[in-house]
């Protein structure tokens, strides 16, 4: 529950991040902040209270260990690749816009209405 | 230093023998991923660090003098077409989309598990190519369009 | 099994028009040409033969809940017809249309995962990868906003892209919390066991609200719609308009809120609140415009709100408005967004101020946008009127009279808006020279063949043809025991 | 200690982390602040029993810090003063997201407590997913098995976003230079 509402504030700061800076960078590495909250929650999700990783080992015996829930696992490996993939995007996204505009300040950036 | 782009001389040497061992480092991740943590994306940024250290240390023009880009650039979709052909062969064979096509092979072994080794390697190559592919071109691009001046 | 094939052949086709074209794009056009004339004829063939019954597809050898399940029912269908339809007509745009830009087959690559996203989304049965072939609709969305490389779209882009990754981990994190709830990811499995627990539903289903109420610009979350979709290239703004919002907002709203959530009072009011603000005030901004495609961008939103008004009433026939509104409002946005596409290429701006004595130098594009604009503002023999009246009459029979006048108050200033563009816009008095621009004959075929689908899907409200076409798509979305027990089957 | 005491520490940690990387002046310290927090998810990963992603975020969380780096750190940055405009944002903002964090009190309680997930789908692969697939790590079975679709469209996603990010550095546009003239 403490940790469930930690991770939940983490991700509120990510969106505070978005909404009130106003330098890309910063809002690139607030959206990187929202997404490590997610995949912490997902995982958070997951855990069992003295469980084990989910790999089997040779010649131990696996009967009676507790393993962790392995699908959000899987779920947060993908979530990690996509978060890397919008990184990448942004990333050139700013390059660009600062290769036109010659700043980083998003209150100086606005060509376009409304 | 104007001829010698890149990091001193010691750094390169160090990562003239690194890199090596780097990357032989991926491809161990890739080829036991289904026996221990890791796998292809694992594998494939730790090649692609590997080369990303590569450039760090000798600077972006020699690199590009001496990796062939457009073969890497290439092999990316090539690795996803051979993704999606491996999905294609399990409806051939009748197993539906994806299934396994490849002997599973024994538990515990490293050539096993039908599918998901291949598609390992698969994903390790392309993982590693794209994602060098980014950087470098993240590296080049304030050479060529002015990026800042 | 056709199922798995809507993924396949986009995908295949993107793989390989990156793998075989060098520098110039004709290759690239064959294989996306041919993979969009192959996707259509599946996706037509997909609706006729599915009816009232749903196909599901397990990946590899593995049942449900355990996999990953492709559901095709008359909903999914009728949205891939719609993606394919309009995607064909864009791409048979593009073709004379992008050259204009760059002659990169890169634009074809992502136009090709731009389809496959959105088929993924569509005619998938599972939640989490819903949301991994949405993000891949949305990352070829971002790339090609940003095609025309002007400072403005990249702006426009990065916005977007903002945008699109507030919503996406919002998205994420309703995943997580209906997981852990459930410890379930198909959708059908959840629809039986999230209403248990009816404080995660209403939270859950809270967040999806507010992560697709993003994606398909719903009035206070649109601030990204008009900057990226009047950017884009012309295509690329109808596809955005036309079939984006619709397939990652509106269908997955209508999946979720109807099929998995079984439609809660709480959110089918929200929907009509949301839905009536954004005819509104989307009405206004628009009237305030005097950018071509800025205008159309706000449009969008006002009748994307006439599709959510709709879907909130939750009738039988308000739905059916609404899904016949979705059809419609693909066409003629598309159509109009190909209008002012070409006024752009040919005369280089987009401000209605600028334009003049366009019947003359682009006779089709004229009269192609008289049909648009007579379908988006509701005239009778047009589809935008069947629709609208629809919903209308079934705001009144559904007994909310003040949502009927707000629907009719929109409709009317959609009309004065779109006046003024015929006014200002083809038929102004400023004459201009002809420049040296020609249009190609595949832009001028797609204006037409849009135009007369703009009439011809009038027919679709006769009696027997829309119990054919439009009724199972209802049937589906009105019954969620019915998705639950089709899609499970056997596996109960 | 148990681990959940560890994992207060370390998101605490982050909170803390992530709020100084949004809050400080220099953008270098700015990134580096966020290279801790993610690697503080890589230490939460770990205690939380999931090796795979730790090894992924560390290694991702290297490579984005590398890119962001490369990308930004050389261009003539200058940080500027909050406007009044902004605080007002600022404030509304605040008082919008703490009111969700209390809804969300609520939600948290109503939800399986913190070590022990229902399990029903789960239980399924642990049990067979050693027999049905031969592969001893059961994450990577589900990731290219039992869910191998998710990967391919996660595959599409990055093949997606390298294209994309290509498309939109090394455009060379034939409108380019009308838009260099207007800029």
């Amino acid at each position: 529950m403490t940790l469930y509402l930690m991770c939940f504030a983490l991700l509120l700061i990510g969106i505070y991040g978005i909404i009130v800076k106003r330098d890309l960078v910063k809002i690139i590495i607030a959206s990187g902040i929202m997404g490590y909250a997610s995949n912490l929650l997902l995982i958070l999700f997951a855990y069992r209270k003295g469980g084990i990783y989910p790999i089997l080992e040779k010649g131990k015996d696996m009967t009676g260990r507790v393993m962790v829930d392995p699908l959000p696992q899987a779920l947060v490996l993908t979530s990690i690749v996509i978060e890397l993939g919008i990184t990448a995007m942004l990333i050139a996204l700013a390059i660009r816009i600062f290769e036109k505009y010659k700043t980083f300040d998003i209150t100086k950036i606005r060509r376009l209405k409304g | 230093m104007k001829q010698q782009p890149g990091l001193t001389l010691i750094a390169k040497t160090v990562t003239r023998i690194s890199v090596w061992l780097i990357v032989l480092y991926g491809f161990y991740i890739i080829f036991h991923g289904h026996l221990t943590p890791g796998g292809g994306f694992a594998g494939g940024v730790v090649i692609a660090l590997a080369f990303l250290n590569v450039m760090l240390a000798y600077g972006h023009e020699t690199v590009t003098r001496w990796l062939n880009i457009s073969f890497m650039h290439d092999l990316e979709p090539s690795a996803g077409a051979l993704f999606l052909t491996m999905g294609i062969l399990g409806i051939a064979l009748g197993g539906g989309f994806l299934a396994n096509v490849v002997h599973r092979g024994t538990l515990f072994n490293v050539f096993s598990s039908g599918n998901i080794l291949v598609l390992n390697i698969i994903i390790g190559v392309k993982v590693a190519m794209g994602l060098f592919v980014v950087v470098w071109s993240l590296a080049i691009f304030r050479f060529f369009e002015g990026g800042d001046k | 099994m056709i199922l798995p094939f809507f993924i396949i052949i986009p995908l295949l086709a993107a793989f390989l028009i990156a793998l075989i074209s060098g520098e110039r794009d004709n290759w690239a056009i064959a294989v996306a040409v041919i993979a969009m004339l192959a996707l259509l004829c599946l996706a037509l063939f997909g609706f006729v033969t599915i009816g009232a019954q749903t196909q599901v597809y397990q990946m590899g050898a593995w049942k449900i809940p355990y996999t990953i399940c492709l559901v095709l029912d008359a909903l999914s269908a009728f949205m891939l017809v719609i993606i394919s339809g309009i995607g064909l007509t864009a791409l048979m745009f593009s073709v004379f249309y992008i050259r204009h830009l760059s002659t990169s087959w890169k634009y074809y690559a992502l136009f090709m995962l731009l389809i496959t996203g959105m088929n993924g989304v569509v005619a998938t049965g599972d939640l989490f990868n819903l949301f991994v072939f949405m993000e891949i609709a949305l990352f070829a969305a971002y790339a090609l906003v940003s095609y025309g490389s002007r400072a403005e779209e990249f702006e426009a882009s990065f916005k977007y892209a903002i945008m699109g990754s507030i919503s996406s981990t919002l998205v994420l994190v309703g995943i997580a919390i209906v997981y852990s709830a459930t410890s379930n990811l198909t959708m059908a499995t959840i629809a039986q066991l999230l209403p248990q627990n009816p404080t995660v539903m209403y939270f859950a289903g809270g967040i999806f609200l507010a992560a697709f109420g993003l994606k398909s610009a719903m009035m206070p979350f649109h601030a990204w719609l008009p900057d990226a979709h009047s950017s884009a290239p012309a295509p690329i703004s109808s596809m955005l308009s036309g079939v984006l919002i619709k397939t990652l907002g509106v269908y997955v709203l209508v999946r979720l809120f109807y099929n998995v959530l079984g439609a809660p009072p709480l959110f089918l009011k929200m929907f009509m609140i949301f839905g009536s603000i954004s005819i509104l005030v989307a009405s206004f901004l628009a009237m305030g415009q005097w950018d071509f495609k800025r205008l159309l961008a706000y449009s969008s939103i006002s009748q994307i709100g006439f599709i959510l008004l709709g879907l909130g009433i939750g009738t039988r026939w308000a739905i059916l408005g609404a899904i016949f509104h979705i059809l419609n409002h693909a066409i003629f946005k598309a159509l109009l967004f190909y209008n002012a596409g070409t006024v752009e290429m040919v005369l280089g701006t987009r401000d209605l101020r600028q334009m003049g004595n366009l019947t003359k130098i682009l006779p089709y594009t004229t009269a192609t946008s008289m049909c648009g604009t007579l379908a988006v503002a509701g005239m009778p023999p047009f589809n935008g009127f069947f629709s609208k009246l629809i919903i209308i009459i079934a705001a009144v029979h559904a007994g909310h009279p003040i949502y009927a006048s707000i629907a009719v108050a929109g409709s009317f200033l959609t009309l004065v808006y779109f006046m003024k563009v015929q006014r200002y816009g083809f038929h102004g008095k400023k004459v201009i020279e002809r420049e040296g621009v020609k249009i190609g004959w595949g832009m001028r075929t797609a204006m037409i063949i849009l135009a007369v689908l703009t009439l011809a899907t009038s027919l679709l409200i006769l009696p027997g043809i829309r119990t054919a076409v439009l009724d199972p798509v209802v049937a589906v979305i009105m019954n969620k025991t019915g998705y639950i027990t089709q899609v499970l089957g056997g596996n109960l | 200690m148990p681990v959940e005491t560890w994992l207060i520490f370390i998101v605490g940690f982050m909170l803390i982390g992530s709020i100084a990387a949004l809050e400080m002046k220099d953008l270098l310290s700015a990134i580096i602040a966020v290279g801790i927090v993610g690697l503080g998810v890589s230490m939460a990963f770990l205690l939380l029993q999931a090796p795979d992603l730790a090894i992924v975020q560390f290694l991702f969380e290297i490579f984005s810090v590398v890119i962001i780096v490369r990308a930004f750190l050389k261009k003539d940055y200058h940080s500027e003063g909050e406007g009044q405009r902004n605080r007002l944002l600022g404030g509304i903002t605040v008082l919008t997201l703490i009111a969700v964090f209390l809804l969300s009190i609520r939600l948290f309680k109503a939800l399986p407590p913190f070590g022990k997930p229902l399990m029903t789908t789960a239980r399924y692969y642990l049990e067979n997913c050693a027999s049905q697939t031969h592969a001893a790590n059961i994450v990577s079975s589900i990731v290219l098995d039992y869910r191998g679709y998710d990967t391919l469209g996660e595959v599409t996603v990055l093949f997606t976003a390298i294209l994309g990010a290509l498309t939109i550095i090394r455009l060379k546009s034939k409108r380019k230079t009308e838009g260099e003239g207007q800029s």
